[in-house]
């Protein structure tokens, strides 16, 4: 992967829906227009992204360097294989959900969606801004762009809730990022005096001292609280006050994984997976992980609130994923990219699902919904398909990622975590599965919904089918996820 | 409040009572003070760069001219400040609760004395600011006695007849003029091709050297400071007096 | 014309405050523009400075010709010039701000008050590029005495606060006089760089009275900083003077003095004296410490905006104090480069809150009731200023912070990298919650049925005319700018940093 | 005596301190706002006397030339005044020898036959920093006495404490 490509492109992907904020905002009169200029943003940048993707799958890189802001410091862009994978999958939920919060927004008669697509756009922008970065600073420094992007997003109903649950969005955010992940980063530049691109291997390695080394490691991992480890992870539900599109994208794909992506490129381009093999660092990071899988999972049954429910199984999976690499195996590093495409892709439907019927029926509530299956029947197949997805069973894509990750365990002999990792799945099977047995199987008396079918509106049907049925179809052909993850794992442990 | 007062006080002298100790003695010619080039240079060069018997003079108008001018400045602002802190243009509600403002009948006695000697003073003020370059003197040191001799109009009658002379407007306009004056012959210097303020080069529109035009510019100067001084003293009392209705004074 | 520049930049402001004295009276109306013009060629003239000074080296400019030590100089270095430059900036764009405002809160002395400003300018701006020490004590007191009466022109809380003001900045003036006494009676000059030369020649650094000068002039020049714990004078004086004054001694009386701090320590005493003799580098950052969380704790406990915005002048002091005192080269940049971000972003926030109070006449926190929807482009302005405050990027205040914390790390202060991060962070509570109060208004609904409360308000409120509303958005852009381009302006500073010496005394 | 020699050695500078303690003690303890002004105005008065002791010479007068000397000074010059304006070439000529002059014929010294010792007179300049000095003290104690004299037209008092109560109480 020596040979890289210069070229516009990346700065392009991340920065075409940040532009469109102005056509949004001037057609912000005419609804059909504006979201028109959406949807074009969306799909130039989808395009964007996958015009990159050959190039990747060559193993080249895609680099731009905008310009040198702190001495020997650059704001610069370079596109590899994790950052395609996730920039694919970003770009690509993006066009569903702008259908998707199209059909809610309007069927919900939302007040000021102007502000609501032009946040949107610019969330997304930071988000691919983050995916393609190539170095911690410009990684830092769009991932403060994202935060308070996403901000007027959560608090987007402007009542005494939403403004709490920003609050609880914010303080967590900005605390961690400007107290932990700012002083972590300055003191890396200061101690490696380099432009702290990401590297394979890493380059800490040689500038500090084994303490230091792990004090960085919780700074950073901590840090970006948007990967919700535990204890930093109530700003996740806190922020479930939003609109769904929001909580769909943001808190299933773009915010949390932006988090965990972070965490990925700590690992594999600062602090470097055989660095921290060798210090036996990643010990520490499991055990975290492994802790917030389980008192996430826990917590998640006792929840009734569905969105809340589903924000908690969020936190549990964003830690499979630091679990992953922290397990410090090439299979678990692998498991864990490919689970950044397959979980955004079955909680996303999941997100979807509880937004529709939210639209369609104002139930919020998890003892509210037996027998909607009746009165809802796509949404709740899709629902079942994406629990399916989460827990990691078979014929849904996420089965592939916990295959890995399972895998990842026991290659290095670490039982205790494949333990971790079975007993969560089987709660997540115990929080997800029934809400689809009481969805269906009912008798009449206990129904609270009347036999007659009635959908959300179309456009938010046509986005969950599309991302259920794709979550289906990642099982049978995991293909780009597949090689993009392998290949930065060859690459990033130099295998 | 007394016992922090007695704290500060007591730390600030001790310090600076411990430098005491280092200084050189009392009146003594070799102190670094008197001894380097600085003092030197003023003392025994004065004369011939710039033909002012009077070295303070010297110094004061020429080579610390930059810091007389703001000298100036400080009093001007100060005199700007005051009105703008303190005027009352409105006419209502004269002197709101201060004492009580007497009408003031004509005191003969008082009257006749200061008749005679505010010219007197007057005169004696003109001379300080002329002879300040041979004798002690200078634009401030008249200027101060030429507003004292407004100021005594305004004590011994009262603040109206004073304003005859020298109505507000009036005063503003010395002070600024005075101002304009100093400022104007370093202007000229720099319009002329020199660095503000160096006076040498006004010999090319005066009929002198330049050493002799540097004499004659700081007698320049030094009224333009005699003319804020004048103004800005005699504004600073009819406000404080009046409390800022310029209506009646002490 | 160009060799006059370094005059000029002072000069320009200073005859405009005569002509305004002289022609204002009768006509009130030339006050405005005669002040912009001026203000506007004073930063002509700071920027060709500027790019002489980069170009070729420090400008010595003789006034009246002599050489110094007789005369009195200005001597203007990399660092001089770019404080100037800001100085003159910031001058310009609050004078824009007050077209409207002065006759609104002064009333019938609109020419006695742009007299002032301008003398104002004339003294921060003389304070920045003379070479001499005595020169400078004049010059605060110019600046000082004209900042009285900007502030005791406001309502009648101003008055006592101004009031404190006097007696505080003369006691800081005076110790400040004082140690110039002291270093002239063991040196003999007083030039500057004379003054220092005279310190190595005769060889006394070691003497009491070059202490005890150090720390009267250290003292003093706190006092007029509002460095904790001597900054009681500031908060009120600060909030209760007319918007238009506030926003001009807001953003420049307390940077110019961090400024004064600077030239004193690394001109007049050299590097080697404070950091490398003296042993309190420790103490003073402790002390900035204090500060830091004194002001950032005090701005929160405040309802009014413009108090809260004063003692967030008192945390930023704090930083630039601290940030020189860790001695530490990329501590000194970031202290430097603090000055001039946070004159912007104090201008920024001082602007704001002058157009709240001029459209809602309200002080307290409440006035910003739901503005995002009235005020939208005041509140971008708002924001930058803000973000910037709390140190996101890209804005200036993100990459101030960046080189104080690069140099406290560096320099092993760990307390001061702590206390500027806790600063950070109440910064952020203290501006999310006006942002809070104008984004879901001061009682957001319970339910999500009433999205439309805003709009009920008194909807008399609206946008910002385009005199206040043009300086507070070019003062965000240019924080922007400032952030963007942090290297040139660090460029500049390091020439400055790399003639201080500081690197070499350090163990 | 030793200690009264050390004393008086350095007399004029103990002096100026008690002074100056004085004038802070004022500043700060005193609650009427006229009596803290006066303070300041002692204060800086101590300033002043410190720096005036700095410039004092044993032996030496006030910084004025003996006035026969200028005498002298302007007899010379005098003399290459009237020389100037008749005929400057026969004066550069007659000059040169004795007197220095720049390349446009002025004299670059002004009666450089005057010689003047450096001990014969006080340090000027300490005189025209306090002249400086003084005019700051006034400027200061006017916009003092102005704000004071507001603040009384406001508040109806000068005691720094009631105006305090009166803020406090809302008035």
């Amino acid at each position: 992967m020596s040979s890289s490509v210069t070229s516009f492109t990346p700065v392009l992907a991340s920065i075409v829906s940040l532009l469109a904020v102005l056509p949004i905002v001037l057609l912000g009169r005419s609804p059909n227009a504006r979201e028109g200029a959406t949807f074009v943003a969306a799909f130039i940048k989808f395009g964007l992204v996958v015009s990159m993707l050959p190039a990747i799958l060559d193993g080249k890189t895609v680099e731009y360097t905008i310009w040198e802001i702190v001495p020997n410091l650059e704001i610069a862009f370079r596109v590899d294989s994790v950052g395609m994978l996730f920039g694919l999958v970003a770009s690509f939920l993006w066009i569903i959900t702008s259908l998707y919060s199209i059909g809610y927004m309007r069927g919900l008669k939302e007040h000021s969606q102007t502000r609501f697509f032009s946040f949107f756009a610019v969330s997304l922008s930071a988000t691919i801004g983050v995916a393609f970065a190539a170095n911690l600073f410009t990684l830092y420094l769009f991932y403060e762009m994202l935060s308070l992007a996403t901000y007027p997003l959560v608090t987007h109903h402007q009542d005494k809730e939403a403004r709490t649950g920003g609050r609880t969005y914010l303080t967590y955010l900005l605390t961690t990022s400007i107290g932990f992940v700012l002083p972590a980063l300055i003191f890396v530049y200061i101690k490696t005096g380099s432009s702290m691109d990401f590297v394979s291997g890493g380059f800490l390695q040689g500038f500090v001292g084994p303490t230091e080394t792990l004090i960085l490691l919780l700074l950073f991992t901590f840090g970006f609280a948007k990967a919700g480890l535990m204890p930093f992870h109530s700003w996740l539900p806190g922020a479930m006050v939003a609109p769904t599109p929001v909580s769909a994208l943001l808190h299933a794909v773009a915010v949390v994984k932006v988090g965990v992506f972070c965490i990925i490129r700590m690992f594999t381009g600062v602090f470097g997976i055989d660095f921290l093999k060798g210090l036996d660092l990643g010990e520490v990071i499991t055990w975290i992980a492994a802790f917030t899988i389980l008192a996430s999972s826990l917590i998640a049954l006792t929840q009734d609130n569905l969105k809340r429910r589903l924000a908690f199984s969020t936190v549990g999976q964003l830690s499979y994923i630091i679990l992953g690499v922290a397990l410090l195996t090439p299979q678990g590093v692998t498991g864990s990219m490919m689970h950044i495409g397959m979980h955004a892709f079955g909680k996303i439907t999941l997100f979807f699902c509880a937004g529709a019927i939210f639209q369609a029926t104002g139930k919020k509530y998890i003892s509210e919904m037996v027998g909607i299956g009746k009165r809802m029947p796509i949404t709740m197949i899709a629902f079942f398909i994406g629990s399916m997805s989460v827990i990691g069973l078979p014929f849904a894509g996420g089965f592939w990622s916990k295959f890995y990750l399972l895998w990842g365990t026991v290659s290095d002999g670490q039982h205790a975590m494949l333990v971790v990792l079975l007993i969560s799945s089987f709660l997540n099977a115990a929080y997800f599965f029934p809400i689809c047995f009481k969805a269906f199987f009912c008798s009449k008396e206990e129904s609270l919904f009347e036999a007659r079918t009635e959908e959300a509106h179309p456009c938010s049907v046509a986005a969950l089918s599309v991302t259920a049925v794709l979550s289906v179809v990642l099982f049978v052909y995991p293909e780009p996820f597949f090689s993009l993850a392998e290949y930065a794992t060859a690459y990033y442990m130099s295998l | 409040m007394k016992s922090l007062a007695l704290i500060s006080v007591v730390i600030t002298g001790w310090l600076l009572l411990s430098a005491v100790g280092d200084f050189p003695d009392w009146g003594d010619p070799d102190s670094p003070a008197n001894s380097y080039r600085l003092s030197q240079h003023f003392v025994t060069e004065t004369f011939h760069e710039t033909a002012v018997p009077n070295m303070v003079t010297a110094v004061l108008a020429d080579y610390r001219g930059y810091d007389t001018m703001f000298e100036t400045v400080v009093i001007f602002t100060a005199g700007i400040a005051i009105i703008s802190i303190l005027r009352v243009f409105r006419t209502e509600d004269p002197g709101a609760g201060g004492p009580k403002v007497y009408e003031k009948r004509p005191d003969l006695i008082v009257d006749t004395t200061c008749r005679l000697m505010i010219p007197i003073i007057q005169l004696f003020a003109l001379y300080v600011i002329a002879h300040g370059h041979h004798s002690p003197g200078g634009g401030f040191q008249g200027g101060v006695i030429f507003g004292a001799s407004f100021i005594l109009i305004a004590l011994s009658r009262d603040m109206q007849a004073a304003h005859k002379w020298v109505p507000e407007r009036r005063v503003l306009n010395l002070a600024g003029i005075g101002i304009l004056i100093y400022a104007g012959f370093g202007l000229a210097s720099m319009f002329l091709g020199y660095n503000f303020l160096d006076y040498a080069i006004l010999h090319k529109i005066i009929p002198a050297t330049p050493i002799e035009a540097r004499y004659h510019s700081m007698l320049g100067v030094e009224i333009g400071v005699a003319f804020t001084v004048t103004a800005i003293m005699y504004s600073i009392y009819s406000n404080l007096a009046s409390k800022g209705t310029m209506k009646e004074g002490l | 014309m160009i060799e006059q520049a370094p005059a000029l930049i002072l000069l320009f402001p200073f005859f405009a405050s005569i002509i305004v004295a002289l022609a204002g009276i009768r006509v009130p109306g030339v006050s405005f523009p005669l002040t912009v013009i001026s203000m506007f060629a004073s930063v002509l003239s700071s920027v060709a400075v500027l790019v002489r000074v980069m170009n070729d080296g420090v400008i010595r400019y003789k006034l009246g010709g002599w050489e110094p030590p007789m005369g009195i100089e200005f001597r203007i270095d990399a660092l001089g010039a770019l404080v100037a430059t800001a100085v003159s900036a910031v001058g310009l764009l609050a004078a824009i701000y007050s077209k409207r405002q002065v006759p609104a809160e002064t009333g019938d002395r609109v020419s006695q008050y742009y007299t002032l400003y301008l003398l104002l300018m004339t003294g921060l701006l003389g304070m920045v590029i003379t070479g001499d020490a005595f020169n400078l004590f004049v010059l605060i007191e110019v600046s000082a005495l004209t900042s009285y009466a900007l502030i005791a022109m406001g309502p009648r809380r101003a008055s006592l606060a101004a009031y404190k003001y006097v007696i505080m900045g003369t006691i800081g003036a005076s110790f400040y006089l004082l140690g110039v006494g002291y270093l002239y009676i063991k040196t003999g000059s007083l030039n500057m760089v004379d003054i220092h030369e005279q310190l190595i020649a005769r060889g006394i650094f070691d003497s009491t009275a070059i202490l005890v000068a150090f720390i009267l002039i250290t003292v003093g020049v706190w006092i007029k900083m509002a460095f904790f714990p001597l900054h009681a004078w500031l908060p009120n004086s600060y909030a209760y003077a007319p918007t238009t004054s506030s926003a001009v001694l807001g953003p420049l009386v307390t940077k110019v003095m961090i400024y004064v701090m600077i030239r004193l320590t690394f001109t007049v005493f050299g590097a080697d004296y404070t950091f490398g003799q003296l042993e309190w580098s420790e103490v003073v950052v402790w002390m900035s410490v204090a500060a830091i969380l004194v002001g950032s704790i005090s701005a929160l406990a405040q309802t009014d905006l413009r108090k809260m915005l004063a003692y967030l002048i008192i945390a930023e002091v704090g930083y630039m104090v601290g940030g020189v005192w860790l001695a530490d080269d990329i501590g000194l940049i970031g202290s430097i480069y603090h000055i001039i971000a946070d004159a912007f972003m104090t201008l920024c926030v001082f602007l704001f809150a002058g157009i709240i109070f001029a459209k809602t006449g309200k002080r307290d926190l409440n006035a910003l009731d739901g503005l995002f929807t009235k005020m939208p482009l005041t509140m971008v302005g708002f924001l930058v200023g803000a973000f910037s405050l709390i140190g996101i990027p890209p804005t200036a205040g993100f990459f101030s912070k960046w080189y104080l914390i690069q140099g406290g790390i560096a320099s092993g202060n760990w307390e001061y990298v702590i206390a500027l991060l806790v600063s950070s962070l109440i910064n952020a509570v203290l501006f999310f919650r006006i942002i809070e109060i104008a984004y879901f208004g001061a009682k957001p609904a319970e339910g999500h049925g009433d999205h439309h409360h805003a709009e009920s308000h008194d909807s008399k409120i609206s946008e910002a005319p385009l005199s206040m509303l043009f300086p507070l958005l070019a003062t965000a852009a240019l924080l922007l700018a400032i952030g963007l381009y942090n290297k040139d302006i660090v460029a500049i500073i390091a020439e400055f940093v790399s003639l201080s010496n500081l690197g070499a005394i350090l163990p | 005596m030793e200690f009264f020699e050390v004393i008086s050695a350095k007399f004029n500078y103990w002096i100026y301190v008690i002074i100056m303690m004085i004038g802070l003690y004022a500043m700060i303890a005193k609650n009427n706002m006229v009596k803290k002004l006066i303070g300041m105005s002692i204060f800086q008065t101590a300033i002043i006397l410190f720096y005036v002791s700095i410039g004092v010479k044993d032996g030496a007068t006030i910084p004025i030339l003996y006035h026969d000397q200028v005498h002298a000074g302007h007899h010379h010059d005098d003399h290459g005044e009237t020389a100037h304006h008749e005929s400057t070439d026969d004066h550069h000529a007659s000059t040169s020898g004795d007197h220095e002059t720049d390349k446009y014929g002025y004299p670059t010294r002004h009666a450089p036959d005057v010689v003047i010792d450096g001990n014969d007179f006080a340090n000027p300049l300490v005189h025209v920093l306090m002249l400086t000095a003084i005019v700051v003290g006034v400027a200061t104690l006017g916009v003092g006495l102005a704000i004071t004299q507001k603040l009384h037209r406001e508040f109806g008092t000068i005691e720094e404490n009631e105006i305090h109560d009166l803020i406090k109480s809302g008035k």
